[in-house]
């Protein structure tokens, strides 16, 4: 009936990621052979990267971290019709407000780490609930203010950071051990890479994006909003108070990326000369990973592994970790343009038939 | 070991001196160092640091990516894994340029005591000892005295009687700078104005040259920097209005700027610049490394009088005479008559007592 | 007598179906020609084909007894065919002139000449009689001024075989008789015409021949002279039509919904409401007439709470739901079937399933607690679609891979299966061919009889008429009268609706 | 500081930093006029850049001198329509979601520039060039009270050649064939198709309208700002760009009035420090001052957004 999915089915489902990864890292090698390395030599130092220890796979996932729930943020927002390219300012204030209540504050772990989260989160809700309630009642496009709130978090963080927070070296202090995500016990698994329990709280995030997206009754309003304002609106939904609940929600999962930063990865803040990228790649993760929970997963993996993995390519085989970037792009590309690939596997399909 | 440390008892802390470590076949020795985000072609601290390395292997006659090799980080969160990863790959002597790596340094050093590690620009103590780590050395300048003897240059050559200092992000190490020169200047001509503007970013050109326009148009002619890439700005505003006949300079940092003022094919608006030399300092202490002599749990700081600091070669721009009352001013640092401040509270004091 | 178009053996398909099989068509210089056919049978496919959106997998077409190939629009233009198509093709944010010179520029100097253009269309409007302002925007002027501009369109570029695609679907009854006028005199002028209507009245009155096809394949040709309605819907369907609603005199009950004075701008910004009076009772389907843009959409807008009502009160059940919240206004106890499906009435990009329950989901057992209930929901939809013959391979197919005709039934099973006290029906078979149409006309008599109050609002005066006990003219945003549908005709009614009076015959409304 | 000084000051450094974004969001507005969203300016903005860094380079070692620049925005103004390419064949042909395509389109310019970058340079930046365009007072002009200090001292060509072009581009989108045809594109492509205009071909034209816009927006920014390319070169301008873009609602006096807006606040924010009343204010509210006041100017634009109707649809004929 529906013209628009190819007769292939549930099996181009999963092919044309697959597909795309495939194509992306041919035309790596292309671009590698052209430019005088050995492709081979390079992508096995790319596995290496990510798979030969488990240090390389401790900080893959640690990498991940970030992205999955940068990623959720993105993608919550797209489900409701919205973009969300604040990302990158959510994550730096709920960096910072993660940070401050893990530092200030003195509380039994059970208590104090649960709310340093939540401080992120909130933070991060709060950087959402602006553009969000632009939007709402002025109508006032979430791109613009997104990219101008970005620079407001930036600027407003450091210069907290200076003026209350600031330590010798261009930071604030430590958070307290009772807020901290890092694990001794993780740490020497994986032969010290800095992975944190982070990775935990970024899967419980994508269970909870799922579940509220599928599982409940504000989540059929939130999608229903994103695909047509005029009729949720007539069966009595609360449009501009949905739109302005998803940026929030949107927001604090970014809040809670830089609080795995911050109680995580680092334990502190530092003073940031500039944007952290995170945001931005998570808009490339949510989309690659089609806006779904396990989506953007798996290609939050797919980013984290390769990013590190660059890392090694860089030492082993001396290949730019730019590259990577080259073949990631080409990745979403081929993704994006799945309609190619779909066309291709069918014309293979009559040949074969 | 550089002489200094030990001369102007220098080494703070530390329970232990220099780590008597074996001597390593030249051919066998291994040295990386991991870029901050500048790369090693900011045009700054990490791309002297890397000429330090360069000239060490050269001296020694090493192979680049065999025996010394950089890793550029390209975000923050990629500092602690990339000195891993060198550590891990048993490089007997592994760099962290620029103070931002501190806390990267450390968490290495606590899980690697065997490792022998080293920062530029930075101290770093243990945080609950308060004690230095055996395994790492300190590589610290005092950019004030260098930022203080420009500050001299600039002083004699205003026409104006206006100066200015364009900082990067307001911080310790670069304040170091912006108080050096202040003083530098009140010490010639106490009644000098100073302009100081920090840009808050190492990498926007365009607010830095805003800035430049700002402080030139308002009379200043000569503008101090350290700013990083952002003082590109600078150089770019300087050009343009040297270009049409207007009488300004700009004073460069880190290492000779020379180059970046050039316009109209042979002149230049780089007045001097205030060199540091952390490529002396990264081939020093490589080659002790190597000898066996790691000056690990020391701090190294580079001054004057060891060459690391002080205002550039190209003397071109420079007025008659003033060459001679830099070195007078040289003579007196090092003898100990004038005392660079540091801080802002030091310079307060330094005002009231000149 | 030689044929100006003749489409032989068309045959066109579409993945999984052949939307023409071997159709034949052909039209004869000077008339008008009607296609007819069930929703879905392939009458846009086979005008697209004709007009060179899509390419026939076989057969010819011939132009003047020419073989051609038409390969996309501008050969058919060169060929002297334009098309009025079923949805308006008009750039909303134009004026009538941009839209009609578009890909046609007439230009001085490199820079269009609008004034020449303007010109131009003035001149053309003029000889037709298709009264347009040069210098409108599209989405400041009625339904009815877009459809000339898209007739103004086909005309400047010197068409001479013009294809109507269900051009009547959206007028009122005056438009309609108005763009009968324009054909005719179209056709006096020598040109051709093909004419896609479901309304078989329309196709009596002003055509010449008629081609029906169903299901994809052509059933025949017949000269409109010798044919009648009833012969022509068999023809259609393939079976007897029933025309007649049958159903029993009204028995009204109590006051259902009451207005008062009501007062509200449009979304122009302009008063569309001006203190409207109107009383609706239980058992009665009360049938709303007027021309569009007298206040009919405004009217149930103020009832279901979608606009602010900025005076007056409107009650249901003797309880104020004056600017209630649309939700609230729901839970009262209101049923909308609304006038635009695709904008209001679904989210075509959810399931059937989850559409059927857009206003209840948050009840129980759809949702407890917050938490939705999957399996409920999904089990309602079966019933739902098996009750009213949706025809859909399943309840998780997405609502926008429907046809139209089962889009509407799939809403009105919603609307009328939650049993509202109070159910508006809005335009509800717009677009729908004759079984669709006896099958919904049915559903609103049913809901009658279980003692529900039914407003029903039709630009169709036979449909007003056929199902309504009571109607109400609206005009200029009052209600100027209320007639028993049994006690007047399509005559009074089209008077009344253009702001004259009723004679008096002793009583007034009830 | 008096009130004309400061104006000299800011007015200028407004221009100066606003007309990237002028031709960068000049070519926004020709993709999604014609219904191709393109977050992609910034990447375009990055490859623009390179390119005019990396031309002006060679053509400088070739003894062009002076004309080495002018050639090499020239250069990088095709380099990134042929670049646009990507974006186009992406969401024309392969029907892709704009939104991805145009992120895909971002991290690929960075990757490939500085991967170049690399391999030609064996570093991560340029050389810098030789052949800035630098500033001038304009003769005559500048000497005018009031106006000549503003607009015609310290002036650079580039910005007068940016305000060229957006009445050039003003002119062709609203009052020739081809802007008639590229708008209804972008808002009923089926109408335009019916009207016989090929939809695909003015989506292509349009997207490397703005591939060629953008980078030279970029470039402008390399030869008058930066001096030479490094992976940090353009960090964010494509995203002002865009928000110049929605902010000018899409049309081309708009999109100039909305990147002198920034550029003021921005030159404000940072004259600011030395404008006597305004030093005593912290640093970060002028910092942020460019970013909040666009908000608060956003606001009180109330109204229906200007977007294109069919902007972000691919075009598949005969679907609705
Ligand atoms: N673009 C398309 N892609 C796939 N199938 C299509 C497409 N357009 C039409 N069809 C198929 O062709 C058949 C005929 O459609 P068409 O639009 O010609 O019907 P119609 O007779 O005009 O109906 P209506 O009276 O409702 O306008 C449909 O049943 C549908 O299945
Ligand atoms: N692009 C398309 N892809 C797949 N099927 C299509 C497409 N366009 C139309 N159809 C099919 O066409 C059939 C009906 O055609 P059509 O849209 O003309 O219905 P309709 O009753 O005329 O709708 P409307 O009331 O809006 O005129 C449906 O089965 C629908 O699935
Ligand atoms: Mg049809
Ligand atoms: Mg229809």
């Amino acid at each position: 009936m529906n013209g628009k999915k190819a007769p292939f089915g549930k099996l181009t489902g999963w092919m044309i990621p697959v597909i795309a990864i495939l194509f992306g890292v041919i035309v790596g090698a292309f671009i590698m052979l052209l430019s005088g390395y050995n492709p081979i030599t390079a992508y096995i130092a790319l596995m290496n990267g990510i798979f030969s220890n488990t240090y390389n796979m401790g900080e893959t996932i640690r990498s991940m971290t970030p992205l999955i729930l940068a990623g959720l943020a993105v993608a919550f927002a797209y489900r409701t019709g919205l973009l969300n390219i604040g990302v990158e300012g959510q994550l730096i204030v709920g960096w910072l407000a993660a940070v401050y209540v893990g530092a200030a504050v003195e509380l039994p772990m059970l208590l104090h780490l649960p709310l340093s989260i939540l401080a992120g989160a909130l933070a991060g809700a709060l950087w959402g609930f602006v553009p969000g309630l632009l939007k709402a009642r002025f109508n006032v496009h979430e791109v613009i203010v997104t990219i101008m709130m970005n620079y407001i978090a930036l600027y407003v963080a450091n210069a907290i950071i200076r003026a209350y927070l600031l330590v010798p070296g261009e930071r604030t202090d430590n958070i307290n051990s009772t807020a901290s995500l890092q694990s001794d016990w993780l740490q020497s698994l994986t032969d010290y890479s800095r992975l944190h329990y982070g990775f935990i709280v970024a899967i419980i995030a994508c269970i909870i994006m799922w579940f509220i997206l599928w599982k409940t009754t504000k989540g059929y309003e939130l999608r229903a909003v994103g695909f047509n304002q005029h009729a949720s609106n007539y069966a009595g939904m609360n449009v501009k108070g949905n739109m302005i609940l998803s940026m929030a929600i949107s927001g604090g999962f970014a809040g809670v990326a830089g609080a795995m930063e911050g109680l995580g990865t680092y334990g502190y803040m530092s003073i940031l000369s500039g944007f952290s990228g995170v945001g931005f790649d998570g808009i490339a993760v949510a989309l690659l990973g089609a806006n779904t929970a396990i989506g953007v997963l798996l290609s939050s993996f797919l980013f984290g592994g390769l990013q590190v993995g660059a890392l090694t390519m860089q030492q082993q085989a001396g290949v730019p970790t730019e590259l990577i970037e080259i073949v990631i792009a080409l990745i979403i590309f081929f993704v994006a343009s799945s309609y190619m690939i779909r066309w291709i596997l069918n014309r293979i399909k009559k040949e074969g038939v | 070991a550089c002489g200094t440390s030990d001369d102007n008892g220098d080494t703070t802390g530390g329970d232990t001196g220099t780590t008597d470590g074996e001597a390593t076949e030249a051919s066998d020795f291994t040295v990386g160092m991991v870029t901050d985000l500048g790369g090693i072609d900011d045009k700054s601290f990490n791309q002297t640091s890397w000429e330090g390395l360069v000239a060490f292997g050269e001296e020694f006659g090493l192979e680049q990516n065999t025996n010394y090799s950089y890793v550029q980080s390209e975000s923050m969160d990629e500092f602690e894994p990339n000195l891993r990863n060198l550590v891990r790959s048993d490089t007997d002597l592994v760099f962290g340029i620029g103070f931002l790596m501190e806390n990267a340094i450390r968490t290495v050093a606590e899980q690697n005591p065997d490792a022998q590690l080293a920062i530029v620009d930075m101290v770093v103590m243990n945080q609950e000892t308060d004690e230095l780590y055996d395994n790492i050395a300190n590589l610290v300048f005092k950019e004030h005295e260098g930022s203080f003897l420009a500050g001299v240059v600039a002083a004699l050559e205003t026409e104006s009687n206006q100066v200015g200092f364009i900082g990067g992000v307001e911080s310790e190490l670069i304040k170091k700078f912006e108080v050096g020169f202040k003083a530098g200047v009140k010490a010639v001509n106490p009644d000098a104005e100073i302009a100081v503007q920090y840009v808050e970013s190492f990498n926007d050109q365009v607010a830095a040259q805003q800035i430049a326009n700002t402080m030139y148009s308002q009379g200043t002619d000569i503008i101090y920097h350290a700013a990083g890439d952002s003082g590109n700005g600078l150089f770019t505003e300087a050009k343009n209005r040297a270009r049409n006949d207007e009488k300004v300079w700009a004073i460069g940092v880190d290492k000779d700027q020379y180059e970046e003022g050039v316009y109209d094919d042979d002149k230049s608006v780089t007045l001097t610049s205030m060199v540091k030399r952390v490529d002396i300092a990264v081939a020093n202490v490589s080659e002790d490394t190597m000898n066996g002599n790691f000056p690990g749990g020391q701090v190294l700081e580079y001054g004057l009088d060891d060459e690391a600091i002080g205002i550039s070669d190209s003397t071109e721009n420079l007025s008659d005479g003033v060459e001679d009352e830099v070195n007078n001013y040289r003579d007196q640092i090092l003898s100990g008559d004038i005392t660079v401040p540091a801080t802002d509270d030091e310079y307060e004091e330094f005002l009231s007592g000149l | 007598m030689s044929y100006v178009i003749e489409m032989n053996q068309i045959r066109k398909e579409f993945p999984g179906i052949v939307a023409n099989d071997n159709i034949t068509l052909q039209l004869k210089q000077g008339e008008i020609h009607a296609l007819l056919g069930e929703n879905g049978a392939g009458k846009s496919t086979l005008m697209n084909v004709l007009f060179g959106l899509y390419q026939p997998e076989k057969g010819e077409i011939k132009v003047r007894g020419q073989k051609v190939k038409i390969t996309d629009p501008n050969v058919a233009n060169r060929l002297g065919i334009g098309m009025v198509h079923q949805h308006f093709m008009l750039v909303e944010n134009f004026t009538v002139t941009e839209n009609i010179i578009l890909g046609n520029e007439p230009t001085k100097a490199g820079r269009i000449n609008i004034k020449k253009a303007a010109k131009e269309v003035k001149k053309i409007s003029e000889q037709y009689g298709l009264s347009v302002d040069p210098y409108a925007k599209i989405e400041d002027i009625s339904v009815g001024m877009q459809q000339r501009v898209e007739i103004l369109k086909t005309l400047y570029r010197g068409a001479e075989v013009l294809i109507f695609d269900e051009p009547t679907a959206v007028l009122t009854p005056q438009e309609i008789q108005e763009l009968i006028k324009i054909m005719k005199k179209l056709v006096s002028e020598g040109k051709s015409i093909i004419l896609i209507t479901h309304k078989l009245k329309e196709i009596m009155s002003s055509c010449d021949s008629c081609t029906v096809i169903r299901r994809g394949k052509g059933i025949g040709t017949v000269s409109v002279k010798d044919a009648s309605e009833a012969k022509l819907a068999e023809m259609m369907v393939g079976r007897e039509v029933n025309f007649t609603v049958t159903k029993t005199p009204a028995e009204p009950k109590d006051v259902v919904l009451k207005m008062e004075n009501v007062t509200m701008k449009s979304s122009r910004n302009v008063e569309a409401l001006k203190g409207l009076d109107l009383e609706i009772r239980a058992g009665e389907i009360f049938g709303l007439a007027g021309v569009e843009g007298n206040g009919q959409s405004e009217l149930i807008e103020a009832i279901t709470g979608l606009r602010k009502v900025e005076k007056g009160k409107v009650f249901l059940n003797q309880k104020e739901i004056t600017n209630l919240t649309p939700r609230k206004v729901s839970e009262s106890g209101v049923g909308h079937i609304p006038e635009d499906r695709h904008k209001h009435g679904l989210i075509l990009d959810f399931a059937i399933g989850e559409n059927m329950v857009l206003q209840t989901y948050y009840q129980q057992p759809y949702s407890k607690n917050g938490i939705l209930n999957t399996q409920a929901i999904y089990d309602k939809a079966r019933t739902l679609i098996e009750d009213y013959d949706v025809r859909t391979p399943s309840e998780y197919t997405l609502a926008r891979s429907l046809s139209g005709g089962n889009q509407q039934k799939a809403i009105i099973a919603r609307e009328v299966d939650r049993s509202p006290d109070f159910l508006i029906a809005a335009q509800p078979t717009r677009g729908l061919d004759v079984g669709a149409i006896e099958a919904i006309h049915k559903r609103l008599i049913k809901e009658r009889d279980k003692g529900k109050a039914v407003l029903l609002m039709s630009l169709e005066l036979d449909e007003i008429l056929n199902v309504s006990d009571r109607i109400a003219v609206i005009y200029d945003g009052k209600i100027v009268d209320i007639v028993q549908a049994a006690e007047t005709n399509e005559k009074e009614l089209g008077l009344l609706m253009a702001g004259g009076k009723r004679q008096k015959e002793g009583e007034k409304s009830t | 500081m008096d009130l004309m000084q400061i104006l000299a000051l800011v007015v200028p450094a407004a221009i100066y930093a606003g007309v990237p974004l002028v031709l960068t969001g000049l070519g926004g507005l020709f993709s999604e006029r014609a219904g191709i969203v393109n977050i992609g300016l910034e990447g375009l903005m990055i490859i623009g850049a390179f390119v005019g860094i990396v031309t002006t380079l060679m053509l400088e070692a070739s003894g062009l001198g002076v004309a080495s620049t002018w050639i090499a925005l020239l250069i990088a103004a095709i380099v990134g329509a042929v670049f646009s390419l990507f974006h186009a064949v992406a969401s024309i042909a392969f029907r892709a979601d704009q939104i991805v395509s145009g992120v895909a389109l971002n991290f690929l310019a960075l990757g490939i520039t500085v991967f170049l970058t690399r391999l030609i340079f064996d570093k991560g930046q340029t050389d810098y060039i030789q052949n800035r365009i630098f500033r001038l007072d304009v003769p005559v002009l500048s000497d005018i009270p009031l106006i000549g200090p503003l607009f015609f001292s310290n002036a650079y060509l580039t910005s007068y050649m940016a305000i060229l072009l957006v009445l050039v581009v003003y002119y062709i989108v609203f009052y020739t064939p081809f802007g008639l045809r590229l708008r209804s594109v972008g808002e009923h492509p089926m109408a335009a198709d019916t009207m016989g205009i090929n939809v695909n071909k003015m989506r292509y034209i349009a997207v490397m309208l703005s591939g060629a816009f953008g980078a030279l927006g970029g470039a402008v920014f390399a030869v008058t700002v930066s001096g030479n390319f490094s992976g940090t070169t353009i960090v964010g301008q494509g995203f002002m760009a865009l928000a110049a873009l929605i902010f000018g609602k899409w049309n081309p006096l708009g999109v100039l009035g909305a990147a002198l807006f920034f550029g003021l606040a921005q030159a404000l924010s940072i004259t600011g420090g030395q404008i006597p009343l305004l030093s005593e204010v912290p640093p970060v509210f002028l910092l942020i001052a460019p970013y909040v006041l666009t908000i608060i100017a956003l606001m009180g634009f109330v109204g229906k957004s200007a977007a294109p109707k069919a902007s972000g649809k691919p075009y598949i004929k005969g679907s609705r």
